[in-house]
């Protein structure tokens, strides 16, 4: 399908017509931007830099049942993705995009994930481009991502200023496009290089790079540095970067009972937290945060890679910016290089 | 402001000491105006040291956070003092770390810095975006001064102030061995006005607010983690028998880890806002934790962390305490 | 495609304790509630599956049966924690549930031929379990077979019975042992890497596999070594906390490896890349 | 449950009460045939003191619509000072829960002596009449969300 034009003032018009699906796009609270299911056009935020916890979390949610049961009863009723529907996440940035199709390599290695794909296949991203980069911390472009990336994204919205370009990238995203066609225009001649143009633009703008190459090979490598212990004096054992990670696929299973009623379900977990590894005879194979940090950098760049080929870091800056303390990935690895 | 070639005198006399295995301070951040935590173990690294008005962490936390691995066969704990850096809110902290004697107070070698406020780190940067390159913030007089990427900008301290700065009773450390500035005297006084209205409003009205604010959490516990109160080596948020929270994320259990939270620091906390400061989802804690501290100063005249003599205030009691709620 | 977080239910056949104390040891031999699981059920020595009650929990365990007992699988479980507590509890014609069977075995076919040794410590010996009776069910694939196995007591020694039967057969080595003297034992005193040496198997067209606590394996490791084993010759299995078992949750990394789905089966020499499976 | 309304609303109300004395008080209120209303659930303990004010936090999300704190009068305490502790830690709870927007009639605390068979059953009156007053406790009750 040719390019189209949402003019902005239709957007909310858009959004209404997509809200008869099950629509997530960002929304403030407070000052806080997240995405949230919206029913209303008006809570979406559109102009926004990025979204403090990712949309991940759509396709992956924080807490999810697994299976349901009542006690003293053998059957297990199995949860059914499918009702949730139709989804569609509006708005999303580009890297967190990518960074689904990342994790999409986890969840589908030997035995596939039936909650993940399930979701994945109902969903619908609409993606939008980082016409100025949503933070100093960005750098998407070093880790195999563009502000105006367009992997894994089955539309993408370019911010022209008046109005939204939209790039029609797969089938879905053609027949998403269709449901608002009547809300849209075909794109003018010289959108689409006015678009190129912001997109040069844009990459200009990121401030911070690294060089990744060697790094995966060069991380288990430096097992025994003292780099890890500097680098993890400060931290302060909490799920920020881990949980705010739109790679960071990590969860635990807990069964839960109200009554006679229980579900199996899963919920996020992180490789920063001390009980993670704990085993129950109290020994513990990552005693301290300089062996979790560790692990959190070799999985990002070095295990996950020579596991699935890719880099589980998507360079949004996220723990960068929230990290309480200021530990700094692109710090770390730059000892890493130099090292 | 502290004198920034004293400093690191100061802490270069102090880490050369034989006595002292770990000095705790600040340095300047990876990017823009931040800095952080910096642990010295040798006199070369002091020269990375300061202390600005972007000097936000409290590191009296790091003294109850390190973890200790089962040492190998043979080897002796290395019991050395611990020096560390503490504004006058910081102070606290150590102060009622002794109190609850979590350490003794000759295993501290104290920095004390008398402090006449730190920024709100994300009002900064809201008010001045994309700063990659190193900035500096410095205070004069009322104003504090920005300097980055080759400008400099004046803006009156109020409006880039922490909020505990605000209100803040004890600028001066309570605790220390050496004093690394004159004292500064009280500039502000704590009436609880931030939270006045909010306690005016009808129970459905507050429970809409808190609802709204705790179904964010993402039960991270960086609010845990970065408390200097909150130490316990086995916390009953990550106990699973019995089930105190489950791990599920939802506004029961969310709701319930925040009244844990803020319950475990009643009588406890001393203001030093580390848990509103890292909350990446913005939840107002310190909301939480100053109720308390109202109740407390109000039905018991009760200011933790201010006398390393005093008692933990729920390990006590008086004969005449209010209770006119009682059936 | 079938789910792979919905559990088999099966029903306890038999359940019998292996040793007494705080931490009992109980095996449990069930099978399948629907006989027709069996058709699509097939592991191998060295599997293990995810062992759990709904409303209380899972772990991962290994299977202790071997392929070749036919009509049952085995858990011996210790107890440890709230799970295996509330698995303690059953009793036969109780019902449980299984999911797996997952990770990789003992390369028992490429053994075809050698002589193979178990060195085994405590409950240790649960994984070893199915590779003995592997073996002496196909007793003609294999050359000699020396069971080596210690417990802190007599009364901690797993699966006494069949060491009894195993010492009156002739066609398995044994050589047991515990840690501390104790009236009328008949055998070795003393910890398991001793043992060994005193064993003092023969590294010549033989494997090793080892199984116990981290202590233990370390000095096994090391004493295979005097006794002339290269590392490609010893096998032993990892643990690690887990929770989904089919390498999804990411808890069970040690290094790059899976344990749930790499493991838990890995030979010396390639443990001997990844530090932190020794951690 | 059956589905409440306001009116026939029948609260469910926990009740912690100190072995030695308001148990003992509710004990004789049972003996001496006084009828109070059967909306409390009795959990006995050692002494208020062993109260911890999480169970009012786990009470009410386990579907508790009021809960009670009871021991001896101050000076009677078994353990000497058990209620003492008690008064204090419940009287910040309460202000705290009011704070987050739980009615403050969900949480009361009593004195009731091993003699006060009477005054159980008043106070168990007020208690009841108090959450009715409210309504069914729906804040932070652990519900089946997405179950």
């Amino acid at each position: 399908m040719a390019d189209k034009i949402l003019k902005k003032d239709k957007a909310a018009e858009a959004l209404k017509e997509l809200s008869k699906f099950r629509l997530f796009a960002p929304a403030k609270s407070d000052d806080v931007v997240l995405f949230r299911q919206i029913e209303d056009p008006a809570e979406a935020c559109l102009d926004y830099a990025n979204s403090t916890v990712p949309p991940k979390k759509v396709v992956f949610p924080q807490t999810e049942t697994l299976f349901r049961f009542k006690l003293g009863n053998p059957e297990l009723r199995e949860k059914n993705v499918e009702e949730e529907g139709t989804t569609v996440i509006f708005g999303l940035r580009p890297c967190d995009a990518r960074a689904m199709s990342i994790v999409d390599n986890l969840f589908s290695w030997d035995y596939e994930d039936p909650y993940y794909l399930k979701r994945r296949e109902l969903t619908t991203l609409v993606g939008m481009a980082c016409v100025t980069p949503p933070s100093v911390n960005c750098f998407c472009a070093s880790v195999g991502g563009e502000p105006f990336g367009t992997e894994n994204l089955d539309l993408l919205l370019v911010d022209m200023g008046e109005e939204y370009l939209v790039k029609v990238l797969t089938d879905k995203g053609g027949k998403l496009a269709e449901t608002i066609g009547s809300f849209m225009e075909n794109a003018p001649e010289g959108a689409a290089a006015k678009a190129e143009e912001l997109a040069g633009a844009a990459r200009e703008a990121l401030s911070r790079s690294i060089d990744t190459s060697g790094i995966e090979a060069k991380l288990p490598a430096l097992w025994d540095s003292p780099l890890w212990k500097e680098v993890s004096a400060a931290c302060l054992g909490c799920g920020i970067c881990t949980y705010l990670c739109p790679t960071c696929h990590c969860f635990d299973i807990q069964d839960e009972v109200e009554d006679a009623e229980g579900r199996r379900c899963r919920m996020w977990d992180s490789c920063m937290f001390r009980e993670y590894t704990l085993h129950a005879s109290g020994h513990n194979p990552r005693p301290t945060r300089k062996e979790r940090t560790r692990n959190r950098i070799s999985h990002k760049y070095s295990y996950f890679p020579g596991k699935f080929g890719v880099i589980a870091c998507v360079g949004c800056g996220r723990c960068v910016n929230l990290c309480p303390v200021n530990i700094d990935i692109l710090e770390i690895l730059g000892k890493v290089v130099e090292a | 402001m502290v004198d920034q070639a004293k400093l690191r005198e100061v802490a270069r006399e102090v880490i050369s000491r034989e006595d002292v295995r770990l000095l705790i301070g600040y340095r300047p951040g990876t990017y823009g105006f931040r800095a952080r935590p910096a642990f010295v173990e040798s006199a070369e690294q002091v020269e990375e040291l300061v202390f600005t008005p972007a000097c936000v962490s409290n590191l009296a936390s790091y003294l109850v956070l390190e973890e200790k691995p089962p040492l190998p066969r043979g080897a002796e704990p290395d019991n050395r003092k611990v020096a560390v850096m503490v504004k006058g809110c910081d102070s606290r902290a150590l102060v009622q770390q002794m109190v609850e004697k979590a350490y003794e107070r000759d295993h501290l070698v104290v920095l004390g810095i008398p402090c006449s406020g730190v920024v709100d780190m994300a009002r900064v940067e809201a008010r001045f975006p994309g700063v990659l390159s190193a900035g500096s913030i410095i205070r004069e007089g009322d104003d504090f001064v920005l300097s980055f990427d080759g400008k400099t900008e004046k803006v009156p301290a109020a409006e880039l102030l922490a909020d505990k700065c605000k209100r803040c009773r004890y600028p001066t450390p309570l605790v220390s061995d050496i004093m690394l500035d004159d004292e500064v005297e009280r500039f502000a006084e704590d009436d609880f006005s931030d939270i006045a209205e909010l306690e005016g409003k009808s129970v459905e009205e507050k429970w809409a607010y808190w609802a709204e604010k705790f179904s964010r959490c993402i039960r991270c516990y960086s609010c845990r983690n970065v408390c200097p109160m909150c130490y316990c080596e086995d916390c009953i948020l990550d106990r699973l028998k019995p089930v105190w929270m489950r791990r599920s994320v939802d506004i029961s259990e969310n709701t319930a880890f925040h009244i844990s939270r803020a319950y475990h620091l009643a009588g406890r906390c001393i203001q030093c806002g580390e848990c509103a400061r890292v909350c990446p989802v913005d939840i107002p804690l310190m909301e939480l934790n100053r109720k308390f501290y109202k109740d407390v100063e109000e039905l018991y005249d009760y200011e933790p962390g201010l006398s390393t003599e005093a008692t933990p205030l729920l390990s006590t009691f008086s004969v005449e305490d209010r209770e006119d709620f009682i059936l | 495609m079938k789910n792979p977080y919905i559990p088999y239910l099966v029903e306890i056949l038999d359940a019998w304790y292996e040793a007494p104390g705080d931490r009992c040891i109980k095996t449990f031999k069930v099978t399948f509630a629907d006989p027709a699981v069996w058709d699509v059920w097939s592991h191998r020595p060295g599997q293990c599956a995810m062992v759990g009650i709904p409303g209380v929990g899972e772990s991962m365990f290994c299977v202790s049966s071997s392929p070749t007992e036919q009509g049952y699988l085995r858990f011996s479980i210790m107890k440890t924690g709230r799970n295996t507590s509330a698995l303690h509890e059953l009793e036969a014609g109780d019902r449980f549930y299984v999911r797996g069977p997952y990770g990789n075995t003992f390369p028992l076919d490429e053994w075809k031929g050698k002589n193979i040794v178990t060195i085994g410590g405590g409950i240790g010996q649960a994984p070893l379990r199915p590779v003995i009776q592997y073996i002496r069910d196909n007793r003609d694939d294999y050359g000699e077979l020396t069971v080596i196995y210690g417990a802190r007591t007599s009364a901690d020694h797993c699966f006494k019975q069949e060491f009894e039967e195993m010492n009156a057969c002739g066609d398995v080595c044994c050589h047991l042992s515990i840690d501390v003297e104790e009236e009328g034992w008949p055998h070795f005193v003393g910890f398991v890497p001793q043992l060994l040496l005193e064993a003092e198997p023969k590294p010549d067209n033989a494997i090793a596999v080892t199984c116990g606590p981290p202590i233990m394996i370390k000095f096994v490791l090391q004493n295979l070594e005097k006794l002339g084993f290269q590392p490609e010759q010893v096998y032993t299995t990892l643990e690690n906390r887990m929770k989904c078992g089919i390498g999804k949750c990411g808890r069970c990394n040690a290094g790059p490896l899976y344990v749930c789905k790499d493991g838990p089966v890995f030979s010396y020499a390639q443990l001997k890349q990844v530090p932190e499976a020794f951690a | 449950m059956a589905e409440n309304t306001r009116e026939t609303f029948e609260p469910n109300i926990v009740a912690f009460l100190c072995n030695w004395c308001s148990y003992a008080g509710a004990d004789l209120a049972g003996t001496s045939r006084i009828h109070y209303p059967s909306n409390v659930k009795v959990v006995r303990v050692m002494c208020t003191g062993r109260v911890n004010p999480l169970f009012v936090m786990n009470a009410l999300q386990q579907g508790a619509d009021g809960v009670l704190v009871s021991g001896c009068h101050p000076g009677d305490c078994h353990y000497m000072q058990g209620n003492y502790y008690a008064r204090r830690r419940f009287t910040l709870m309460r202000r705290f829960l009011e704070y987050l927007g739980v009615e403050p009639a969900r949480v009361r605390m009593s004195w009731v002596s091993a003699s006060e068979g009477s005054k159980w059953k008043e106070v168990v009156e007020e208690v009841v009449e108090g959450v009715k007053a409210v309504g069914p406790m729906d804040q932070f009750k652990r519900r089946q969300l997405n179950w």
